[in-house]
């Protein structure tokens, strides 16, 4: 970054937007993806939201914070920012543990202020020096009082004028990073299509921006942003949550079933609620029900009714719904369980990422009780993993868990929409006319063991299912003895012979490595970007990434086996790695767990597996 | 009524029914298949939801669809069938173990919603499947397997629960009375909305007698009473005693005696929007007669019908969106061509 | 009350209070504080159980004991606190979610046992922790982040449902009216059995102004009436207001107009045993002024205390036996020499 | 048994009656294991209740039956009796599937009537030929009639006068067993104490069984069964739940701390509410809460107030429990919570026995919350973990849940009343007046990592805890990164440090063995029975048994990788055996699981493991 030249090249790059709550820096970042993204970037951002709903203007707790990656091959929102903006000295003191030690750092200096200085609980007046900072080049620009001078013969009122600054910083970039303000403008005009007055201001501000930095910094080296091949189509910015949403839509859609959702809120799940609730234009239903336990028993009865039926939650939901999955299990009804993870336990770190209710997911319910579990790995893979857990739900006649977690629902990345003719079709088991004569609840497909499903309205198919086990011929009441074992079996196998659809586990980075490295759901991005960058220096890496958990590919035994060294990665005290070993002899893997709240960073495995390769 | 051809045995399954010889819940499995005979509405159109408890086994003794769920939660299933094809007529069975202990938010929470379902609660005031506990609806006192020195807690009054979360319909019977019963679940079943209707049903096990004191023949006539939409509440063996308002009090009084007459004496109003008079029908005992029949019968919107309505007015604001695809092609997005 | 010596400050904790700026949760909190420090109990006999919510962030702000529990259940635990220890003083604070969305079916059963809790239910008709989604109490139609076409389910009032559970103690204040605000808390915490504070407060960020119709100074003395016992109904900015009965329903008439005198109007009675006024009282709305005060405040056996009670009775019945180990001789025994 | 020498001694014997449930069969069955266990006999019973409630007299469904094994080395109540007695045509049927070829039937004639015959669906009216018994010894005896008899001049009314029927076996009974019917008439004068025509009836026909055995069959061989040396002391006959409840209450007294229990009722669970509300005497508080949420919850609140705070429940309710098991490990509060194990998933079988929520009690919450896990392996011992789980709970200040099975809980055996001065003493980590300076939540006792335990009403020590993350040194809430691991890491520690206070595990039967049996909780009695008899056959077996499951025993790993071939045996598909692989390396057991709601028999382990023997 520190290159002198006129226009730079770069292969990606962190940005890191942060300032006071309301200075709509969320918005700014992901503006500054999208146009990158337009220009043919690959994006991933990932916002950091104050602790606090509402703490007071210019404190510490009232920073919020949005990072944006973009580049060629960009798995993740990045370790360390290349490039901050601060519209405050709250925001240059949270962030200073954020960003790389010779960073460029933008900041509005009428923000460094006395007032501000001190909200933000500065000792001295020299922020830089205070905060160890010498190594970065500041780029200080008086924006307050530029966009107030931008905007002095607007109609608008101080507050809303001040509202504006974003858009000033937003032009400061397109600048630094050769986006042609034109692009931003477009966007803007779309953005704030029902708000002239906004709009025109704000488009004010950002040419003003655009062209101070032009202006004055002309002799300052500008970047350029590698672009990638990218597939043709149309693209918009996603997260994870909205991907999961529309892909339980789509599931929808394939398998011809209105689709249910029954949910109770809680971070960071909630906007899978928020998103389908939205989603009447496309005939979703969705219960707002009083708690976790009536979510996720508004669904079964809506499966039970013939919906596709859906409940989200995050971990402690989970807890309490795990008496009632057990009972579509038992009943053998088509259910989808999302869990956004959280950092646990209990109450926990509910804004916090974590991986550590894999266990919970496999393991959580009385008595035997398998169930599908599938995770997804990025904010758009959402979608698909949403679509699957769908898919196999129905067509198994099965609840399926999915797990995401608040680091990918929260994040976001650019994504296709799709043709969704691209997408296999769903085929609800449902029982047929010539069956009537002699089917039962439990009668079962020969080839997958489900058994078959019969909505009521459908005339001469009245039958009973419940939570007691049943006979497996007759469906009647049974406390037969070799009775459950044969169910038992027959539940389990459903689940096993599931491994026979899925797709086999396959390897990414050198096939032939000295390391492989194993781990499943949202670290995908930043176990990757490890194995490349080794790759990349000439080390012989592999990784093994996991999105179907249970069951496990089928060639999840010979794959692992062939490595003589494996290391399992989670954001969990190990509980991928305990359930690997639990499963699969002849390997005994190392581990590398972090429970912090916070994803990995690519440097710290990158430094980690190193360790492994000298050994 | 609907004109139909189902008789009785359409709406009986092939399973033996395994309550206790002399249970009450037998009494008003027949007044269920009776009225859902009477009712006409197809056994494939009909779904059943139990939780658990010995009454939560009802589903397998119907052959309509039916799910016997778990313990308490038979209102929340309920409320999914229901909101997921409003189509469906939807009867809920419970006991007052799993209907107001540990299924006691569901059933709040349906009855402020006001989804269309059929609450049958058999109230026999144990847990009878577990082997006699005392229950939500067992009497201060009451001595039990799990409270040897009686209990130290009121029990609910499901009718005063009821309307405290704003239920709209409320009936009561007895398992003795097959004609209360009959006629009850009908009304309930013609409500729109959630309705509750209270059977109060023998344990002959756990609980024996514990609704004698009303129940009995020698008794029932003079200490309960049938409340009927636009009828006098006149009760008693001989019909001549009958309830009258005095202040905000209910008061029992004789026609004849102390110049009362019939005139003088309170017409029900099961349709009136104001809950006080039901409330205080409701749970009348003591010197009060218990009432029978149908307390309260008040229209309003129900949950299912509105969320259906809502989904259709959202569509019909949008007829451009039909498929995802649409939709998504409304956000902002870019082309990469 | 106690003769003591603490000040506010013996009920403040060391942390910084982290709602928004405008919350009205900060004007509760200032009147609990308040309301300890002239009960005069110790903060060590404190015990201060929450939820989750923004409200229930509340105990790390008071320098009590206190347990921050998780959503929904804190009137469980709270329950577990009196049950295990009646000589301590247990508050309870609760959001309308917490309370009665999740927490519904604890509440109501708290109130059933009357045990001996002081509840301060925080209602500002919206889910605030999790950024505002609609809650039981919000009303028909509203519009929320998950109600992006409004609701179509009504809301619960909790003094109806406070009733409808058999709830003893019930008061409403408003954020802003501090004075109310204290009073009632005093009340609720000396009146022994559950006591239900609804404190109608303002979530600045997600739900502004949903209690301004009556809490805003230029309506609040026309729209609201402070009820207190003994006194009678009387309000109005110029408090020539008055509330009446009529039949079975209230009636606001202005003192002197239509013959009216202050003698025709209604006497507040809290004590009554009679639920039937404190209902309408509670429930008032539209042309009826809000009620706030103390509505109902009724003392009946508290749980805790029978629970304990029905310890010693058995204890001293059984004087022989005082270790298990005596008990256990009571059993069938035999003896292997 | 065959042998028809005049007394034969026999080292132990089966026997099971069986009747309607309005025979006492259950009575009868007690107290002739009762009047075995005074003659010096080891003992283990078994019920086997009927499915329904009150299912129509002389049914199938209505029968009863109570299964006792008396004699010496008694570890199970038997796999199949040699004695049955039928009191009915229906017991007869329905106990076919449960006594040995040539076991010695004892039956009512009179009940052989029409009428009986066609109420248990005969279609002959020859049962023993139809149900295929030609190898067995009948023994009949009109016994209605002759208790009619031998009551006609009672006051008593017939129904009455038939409830005696039972003494009239049991009277047999004791003259088959050569037990002294004054033995018999001393218990009864005992039990029936207040009710003196009862008394008086039951004694008059209990004699009459005996002498009626002693004149009629004086021909017949009778029996003697063998005694052990047992310990000195006073006896009772205990289940496991009472063991269980009463273990708490000890622990209440060896703890000082008042005892708590806030539970739901749940099959097989509700009898340690029932046995805990009636030990008011004791001081005992029980709260029959609303659901099982509320049930841990009024729990967890009684133990922030500073009781012995106990939940219990079977698998459903453990479900239910596991948010707020949760919040306790979050909030590092004791708590002892009991799953009765029953069948699964769902609400399963739920009569019947099963060892599925192993996984459940492990893994089944949301976020890495690791607690305590025992489990009980007979009826007896129950007194001793819940003791243990209560003391594991509040010196450690966690959840430990303690597992139990429906095989235990309602199986009796023979216990000594202990002398509670043999018990180790119990301390609760209180904070003392010196702490209270420098005092905070989360400080923690260096040597084993817990916290300390400041009770509300301890002036000076006014705090809050809660299920957010907190500060490890302030105990304030905290996000930051570095403290949530580190707290992660001391929760872990907590527990895994506990396995320094926990006994080592011991092998039983031959150390030198070629196989080694592994199995964990209800299943002791079967297993240890197995490998007795294989090792009486010159096999070399060895017996490993887990009570304690998390931590395991710190030298689990060394003792079973001596072994070359290990098999766990379990109730389910494999729980223990998972759990085993994911924590130790180098060992690929064997299994052998059923999960058919039924304990093991003794018979079908010893021929599975001679099947490995062999090989
Ligand atoms: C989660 C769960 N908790 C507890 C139970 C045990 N249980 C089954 S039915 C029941 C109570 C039944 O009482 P009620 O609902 O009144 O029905 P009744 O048997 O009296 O008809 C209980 C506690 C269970 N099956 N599941
Ligand atoms: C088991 C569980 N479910 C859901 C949540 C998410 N959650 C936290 S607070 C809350 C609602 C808060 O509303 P309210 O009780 O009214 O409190 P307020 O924030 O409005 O004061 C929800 C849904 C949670 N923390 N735990
Ligand atoms: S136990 Fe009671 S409620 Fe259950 S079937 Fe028998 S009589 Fe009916
Ligand atoms: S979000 Fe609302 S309820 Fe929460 S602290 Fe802010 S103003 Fe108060
Ligand atoms: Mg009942
Ligand atoms: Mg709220």
């Amino acid at each position: 970054m520190a290159d002198t030249a006129k226009v730079t090249s770069l292969e990606k790059v962190v940005i890191r937007f942060s300032g006071d709550s309301g200075d709509g820096m969320q918005l700014t970042g992901s503006l500054f993806s999208n146009l990158s993204a337009i220009s043919g970037n690959e994006i991933s951002t990932f916002p950091d939201y104050p602790a606090e709903i509402r703490a007071p203007q210019g404190t510490l707790g009232g920073v919020s914070g949005y990072q944006v990656h973009v580049g060629k091959k960009v798995y993740t929102p990045g370790d360390l920012a290349d490039i901050l903006i601060a519209m405050n000295p709250a925001a240059l003191k949270v962030n200073k543990k954020h960003i790389k030690p010779n960073a460029i750092i933008i900041i509005d200096e009428d923000a460094f202020d006395e007032s501000g200085m001190t909200k933000a609980g500065y000792k001295t007046n020299d922020p830089i020096a205070e905060l160890g900072l010498g190594a970065a080049q500041i780029i200080g620009a008086r924006i307050t009082t530029m966009v107030k001078a931008s905007l002095a013969d607007s109609e608008m009122d101080n507050k809303s004028i001040l509202r504006c600054k974003n858009m000033f910083s937003l032009g400061l970039l397109c600048w630094l990073f050769n986006i042609p303000v034109d692009n931003a403008m477009h966007l803007l005009e779309n953005k704030f299509k029902k708000k002239p007055t906004i709009l025109k201001a704000n488009l004010k501000v950002l040419v003003d921006g655009f062209n101070y930095g032009s202006n004055t910094h002309a002799s300052v080296s500008t970047y350029h942003i590698d672009s990638t091949e990218k597939q043709k189509g149309t693209y918009t910015d996603v997260k994870g949550n909205q991907a999961t949403a529309w892909g339980l839509i789509a599931a929808s859609e394939k398998s011809g079933l209105p689709l249910f959702l029954g949910s109770y809120p809680i971070t960071p799940a909630t906007e899978i609620l928020h998103e389908l609730s939205a989603r009447k234009d496309l005939g979703v239903k969705t219960v707002q029900a009083e708690d976790e336990i009536a979510g996720v028993c508004t669904a079964i009865g809506a499966s039970f009714a013939g919906s596709l039926a859906a409940t989200s939650t995050s971990g402690p939901g989970l807890a309490l719904k795990s008496e009632a999955i057990n009972l579509a299990i038992m009943a053998e009804l088509p259910l989808v369980v999302i869990d956004v993870q959280r950092g646990g336990p209990s109450t926990g770190l509910p804004t916090k990422t974590e991986q550590t209710d894999l266990w919970q997911a496999i393991y959580g319910r009385n008595g035997e009780s398998p169930c599908v579990v599938i995770a997804a790995s990025t904010p758009a893979d959402c979608f698909d993993f949403a679509f699957i857990a769908s898919k196999l739900a129905v067509e198994h006649m099965t609840p399926a868990i999915l797990l995401s977690d608040a680091f990918i629902a929260n994040g976001s990345s650019a994504w296709r929409i799709p043709n969704m003719d691209d997408y296999p079709a769903i085929h609800p088991p449902f029982v047929s006319e010539d069956m009537k004569s002699y089917w039962k609840p439990y009668f079962r497909n020969p080839e997958n063991g489900s058994r078959y499903w019969a909505i009521p309205g459908t005339e001469g198919f009245a039958h009973r299912v419940g939570g007691l086990e049943k006979d497996n011929k007759t469906g009647a009441i049974s406390t037969e003895p070799k009775n459950h074992q044969l169910m038992t079996n027959l539940r389990q196998a459903k689940i096993d012979n599931i491994a026979h659809v899925i797709p086999e586990l396959k390897i990414q980075g050198n096939p032939d490595a000295d390391l492989l490295v194993v781990g499943w759901g949202g670290t995908f991005g930043h176990l990757y970007s490890a194995v490349e960058a080794l790759n990349a220096e000439g080390e012989k890496v592999a990784l093994a990434h996991f999105n179907y958990i249970n069951p496990l590919p089928k060639n999840t035994a010979e794959v692992l086996t062939k490595y003589k060294k494996i290391i399992v990665c989670e954001l969990n005290n190990g509980q991928f790695a305990g359930y690997l070993r639990s499963k699969i002899d002849g390997i005994t893997p190392l581990k590398y767990n972090k429970v912090e709240g916070q994803p990995f960073l690519v440097q710290e495995l990158v430094d980690h597996f190193k360790t492994l390769l000298d050994d | 009524m609907e004109t139909n051809n189902y008789t009785i045995k359409d709406f009986k399954s092939d399973q033996d029914v395994r309550w206790c010889p002399g249970c009450g819940d037998h009494a008003i499995l027949n007044s269920i298949q009776k009225a859902m005979t009477e009712l006409g509405i197809s056994p494939d159109q009909t779904a059943v939801i139990s939780g658990i408890g010995c009454s939560s086994r009802f589903p397998y003794y119907v052959n309509t669809y039916g799910m016997h769920t778990i313990h308490g939660r038979a209102t929340a299933i309920a409320t999914g069938v229901k909101t997921a094809n409003p189509e469906l007529t939807v009867w809920q069975v419970t006991g007052d173990g799993d209907c107001l202990a540990i299924g006691g938010n569901h059933f709040i929470h349906a009855l402020r919603r006001n989804i269309d379902l059929n609450i049958v609660l058999f109230n026999n005031e144990i847990y009878g499947l577990t082997k006699g506990q005392y229950s939500p609806t067992s009497k201060r006192g009451f001595i039990s397997k799990s409270s040897p020195y009686g209990t130290v807690e009121d029990p609910f009054r499901p009718a005063e629960l009821t309307f405290g979360a704003r239920g709209n319909f409320f009936a009561r019977t007895l398992d003795v009375d097959l004609k209360t019963t009959q006629d009850v679940l009908i009304q309930a079943a013609k409500h729109k909305g959630t309705s509750v209707v209270e059977a109060l049903v023998n344990c002959v096990i756990f609980n024996n007698g514990t609704h004698s004191a009303i129940s009995d023949k020698e008794f029932r006539a003079d200490r309960t009473i049938i409340l009927k939409h636009g009828e006098p509440m006149i009760y008693g063996k001989d019909r001549n005693k009958g309830l009258v308002i005095e202040g905000f009090n209910l008061k029992s009084i004789t026609i004849g005696e102390n110049g009362m007459t019939e005139k003088d004496i309170l017409v029900h109003d099961a349709k009136c929007e104001d809950r006080t008079l039901h409330f205080k029908l409701g749970t009348m005992s003591g010197d009060l007669p218990v009432a029978l029949g149908v307390i309260r019968d008040v229209e309003a919107p129900t949950y299912d019908r509105e969320v259906e309505k809502q989904v259709k007015d959202v569509q019909e604001k949008h007829p451009q969106i039909h498929k995802l695809e649409d939709f998504l092609r409304t956000l902002e997005t870019w082309e990469i061509k």
